[in-house]
C-alpha cells in the first residue's frame, strides 16, 4: 500500500454474524482483518470484551499482544452511550460520565487511541470529557450517524466545542451511512424475506429515488399487505442522505470515519452509498486517519459471505483512492 | 427491519434436559442467546415469554439464570448491573414436577429488548421477535 | 460417647471470628469440629458458603467429601429468610418462595436433611413449602429466637401447622438464647468497653434480676452518663426468658436445636442459660436429633478462644446428660 | 450492642496504593473487609463514608469495586443481587489526580447496614459502627 495520510482498517464489528454463531472467536476475527491486509481494526467493546464493562488488566494486556501478533493498529475502541440500560429512567449525567471514563480508562489499557463514543453523551457532557482525554491522551471521538446530519441541532452544539477547544481530543467520527442513497440489496433480501412483493417494489421503488412523498407513493399501491406496510415506510423514512458538501466540516474535526456499507457488489461497487465521490471528498480535504470498513449487512442477511464483502470493500477504497 | 437477524438463533441446539435435586426431577431447562449483534444489560429485555408444545409457561414457573446468578422472570427489569456477555448462553430454568417426556418438544420463545442507544430523537427502538423449534429433550 | 436420642454437634458460626480474621478456613473450621468430638455440623451458608446463594454444583460435591473426610454428619444448613435485602421493599411471597427452594435444593445438593429457617417466611409461605420439602424428604425447621416464645401469635399460629401437618417435614428450631436470664460476661466485656462503669452496673443488675422495671432502676443512678444509657436500656430490655415448661412442646415437634450460649466458665457452667435444667427437660420429653453448640460471645468479645468455649460447652452438655 | 464486634476490622492491611492508567495517576484505592459476620446484599448498605486525612471523601469521587464491578456510591442501595461473600474485600477507589503522598494516612470509615432478616415485630436492626487506622500507602 502507497504511503497516504488515508489508512484503511476494519471494524470488527463487520464478522459479527460468524462471532455470534461461535463459527469466529475474537482471534479468528483478528486473523481474518490481517489476511484482508488491514492495517487496524476497530473492536466493538460491548461485544468482543468479556468481562465489559469491567475487563481484568490480564485480559487487556492479552489483548495488547494478539494485536502484535497479528501486526494490527489499534485504531479504535468503539464505546456505547447507554443511556437508556435502566428500565425506570435514563442514565443521569453522573453515570454517563463514569461510564464513559470506564471506557476511556479501558481503552487505554488495550492500547487504543481513539475512542468511538456516541451523539447520547450530550455536548454538556462531552465538554466535561475534555480535560479527562486530554490527560489520557485519547481524542474521543462522536459518531454522526443515521438520522442525524451536522446540521441538526445537537451537532451544531458539538461544532461548537470543536471550535472552542480544537480538536485534538474530541471530534467527530463520520459513519458514510449518512449518505446512503437507496436500500441495499441485504435490505431488498429481507424485506422478500418478511413479505413484501417484487411488483410492489417495482412501484414504490422509483417513487422513492423520485422523491416523492409515501402518502403519494401508497396511492400508487391500492393492494398494499400488512405485511407489506412497515417496509415501505421505511423505504420512505430512512433514506435521506446528508450533502456531500458537509465532508468538509467533518474532517476537519475528525481523526476516524466509519466505512459503513452494506453490499458491495462483484464490480466492487456500492450501488447505495456514494463512495466514488465520498472518498475523493474525504481526501481532497485532507484527511488524516483511519477509515474503518464496517459492514452491516449481516443484519439483514447473514448468508453473505462478510469476508468478501470487506475484500471487495477494500479494493473498491483503494480503487478510489488510488491506492492500489 | 433493524435488529432482526439474530432472532432465528435464540434458542440453542445444547442444553435442553430434566433437570433433578438428589433424584427428584423438579422441571427441565433450556438455554438461550441474546438475540443481538452485542451483549446486553438484563433490565433492556421488555419481553422473554416461553411456550412450550403450544403452551405459554407461567412466568412464576420460571428462573432465568446468567452469570451464576438465577432471577425471577419480575426482577429482569432490575438487573441494571447484570450483563449478558454475546457469546454466553442463558439458562431457563421451568419448574415442572416430573420434568418433560422423552422425545421432541416444539420451543418458542418469544423475546424483546430496548436498544439502550437508540434514544435518536428521545424514543428507543425496540428490538421484538420469536423463534420456534422442535427441539430433542437430552437424556 | 454412649448411644443417645440426643446428639451433639457444632455450629461453624460458633468459629466466626476465627473465619472472619481468616485465621481458619472452612476445611479449618471442619478439622476443629472434629477434634473437639462433634457428631456433625451445622453450616450457615450465608457465611461459608462461596457463591452463595448459587454454589456451584462441583462446590456442594466437594462439600461432601469434606465431611466424610473429617467423618461429620451434615446436620443443618442454616438458611436465612433475608426479607429487607431491598432497599425499597421487603420481599414478596414469590421471592421468599424462591429463596426458600433455591436453599432447600442447594441444603440437599450439600446433603443436608435439616434446613435452619426463620420465622420471616410467615406461617402462610411454611404451608407452601410443606409439600417441596416433603419431596425433597427435607426438615424445614423455624428457628424460635430471642425476643420471641412459643406463645407470640405468630408461634401460635406455626404449631397450627404443625398440628395441621405433623412435623415430619416442617417444625421448630429452638435456639436456648431465649431461656437466656442475665447478660453474660462477654456483654459485660462490650459494656465496659463502651464507656459503662462497673458503679453504675452494681446498681442496676441487682436491680434487673429483682424485675424491676427499667424507669424505676433508672432513678437510682442519677449520674448516668450518655455512653451508659443506651446500654442499661438493653440490660433491662433484653433479658425475658421464656418458661421452661415451653420445652414440652418445643421437643414434640422439633429435630434439631440450637445450644445457644456466650460463656461457659472454667467450672462447665453457664451463668446465665439455665442449661443445667434445660437439657434434662429436653431429654426427658423424648427430644431425638442434634444439639449444636452455638457459641456467640465473639460478638461481644473476640479476644475469647472459641475452640475452648466450645469444649466447655460439649463437656456441660455431656456432664448435664450423663453422656461423660 | 448487638453486630459490633466486627467494624474494628473493616479497612484492611493490605491494598493501600496510588492508582494509574498507562502512567497517568488517576487517585488510589484501598480494601474494606465487609463488617459483619456473614455476608450482605450490597443494597443491605446504608452507609459508607471514607475519611482520609481528616477530609470526607466526595461519593462522587468514590467506586465502590467487588464482584468484578464498579459501582457509584449512589447505585448501592439498588444492588440486591449483588452478594458480598464475607471473605471477599471489596475496594474503595478514589478519583484524585495525582494520587496521595507517600507515607502513612488516616483512613477513617464510617458503615452502617441493615441486618435483612432482624424485621422483628416489624423494624430492621442497622449496625453502625467506624474504623479509623493510620496505613502507609504502598509503593
Ligand atoms: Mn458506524
Ligand atoms: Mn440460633
Amino acid at each position: 500500500m502507497k504511503d497516504s495520510n488515508i489508512k484503511l482498517g476494519i471494524s470488527l464489528y463487520s464478522l459479527t454474524i460468524d462471532y455470534f454463531l461461535r463459527r469466529y472467536d475474537l482471534e479468528r476475527c483478528l486473523a481474518t482483518a490481517q489476511e484482508l491486509g488491514a492495517e487496524g481494526i476497530e473492536i466493538v467493546a460491548a461485544m468482543m470484551v468479556p468481562g465489559y464493562p469491567w475487563p481484568t488488566a490480564a485480559w487487556c494486556e492479552d489483548f495488547q499482544k494478539l494485536l502484535q501478533k497479528y501486526r494490527l493498529a489499534p485504531v479504535s475502541y468503539s464505546a456505547y452511550v447507554d443511556m437508556g440500560l435502566r428500565s425506570d429512567r435514563d442514565l443521569n449525567e453522573p453515570e454517563i460520565v463514569q461510564f464513559t471514563k470506564n471506557d476511556l480508562e479501558i481503552a487505554s489499557r488495550m492500547g487504543f487511541q481513539v475512542v468511538r463514543t456516541q451523539h447520547a453523551i450530550s455536548p454538556a457532557t462531552l465538554e466535561k470529557m475534555v480535560p479527562y482525554a486530554a490527560k489520557l491522551d485519547v481524542w474521543l471521538g462522536v459518531e454522526l450517524h443515521v438520522p442525524h446530519t451536522i446540521h441538526v441541532p445537537v451537532w451544531r452544539e458539538y461544532f461548537g466545542l470543536f471550535d472552542k477547544y480544537g480538536s485534538d481530543h474530541i471530534g467527530i467520527v463520520p459513519d458514510f451511512g449518512v449518505f446512503q442513497e437507496y436500500p441495499h440489496l441485504p435490505w431488498f433480501h429481507q424485506a422478500a424475506e418478511l413479505g413484501m412483493r417484487q411488483k410492489t417494489l417495482d412501484v414504490l421503488c422509483p417513487l422513492q429515488r423520485r422523491g416523492v412523498t409515501e402518502e403519494e407513493a401508497l396511492k400508487q399501491v391500492p393492494d398494499l399487505t400488512d405485511a407489506e406496510r412497515p417496509i415501505a415506510h421505511e423505504l420512505f423514512k430512512d433514506f435521506h442522505p446528508a450533502a456531500l458538501e458537509d465532508i468538509g466540516p467533518m474532517v476537519k474535526h475528525s481523526r476516524y470515519m466509519h466505512g459503513k456499507f452494506y453490499h458491495i457488489d462483484e464490480n466492487f461497487h456500492d450501488a447505495c452509498i456514494p463512495y466514488d465521490r465520498i472518498l475523493p471528498l474525504v481526501r481532497d480535504h485532507g484527511f488524516k486517519g483511519f477509515i474503518a470498513s464496517e459492514y452491516e449487512g449481516h443484519q439483514f442477511d447473514e448468508s453473505i459471505d462478510a469476508t468478501e464483502q470487506l475484500k471487495r470493500h477494500l479494493t473498491m477504497e483503494k480503487r478510489i483512492l488510488g491506492l492500489a | 427491519m433493524h435488529f432482526q437477524a439474530y432472532f432465528k438463533h435464540t434458542v440453542t441446539d445444547t442444553g435442553f434436559r430434566n433437570t433433578a435435586v438428589n433424584g427428584l426431577v423438579t422441571g427441565y431447562q433450556l438455554e438461550i442467546r441474546f438475540p443481538g449483534y452485542r451483549g446486553s444489560h438484563l433490565s433492556c429485555i421488555t419481553r422473554l415469554d416461553l411456550t412450550v408444545d403450544g403452551k405459554k409457561v407461567d412466568p412464576q414457573d420460571l428462573l432465568f439464570c446468567l452469570n451464576g446468578k438465577e432471577f425471577l422472570m419480575a426482577q429482569i427489569p432490575e438487573l441494571f448491573v447484570e450483563y449478558w456477555f454475546i457469546l454466553d448462553n442463558a439458562t431457563l430454568k421451568v419448574a415442572k414436577e416430573g420434568g418433560l417426556a422423552a422425545g421432541p418438544h416444539e420451543i418458542r420463545v418469544d423475546f424483546a429488548y430496548r436498544v439502550p442507544y437508540t434514544g435518536y430523537y428521545g424514543n428507543y427502538i425496540v428490538a421484538e421477535g420469536a423463534h420456534v423449534r422442535a427441539l430433542p429433550l437430552a437424556r
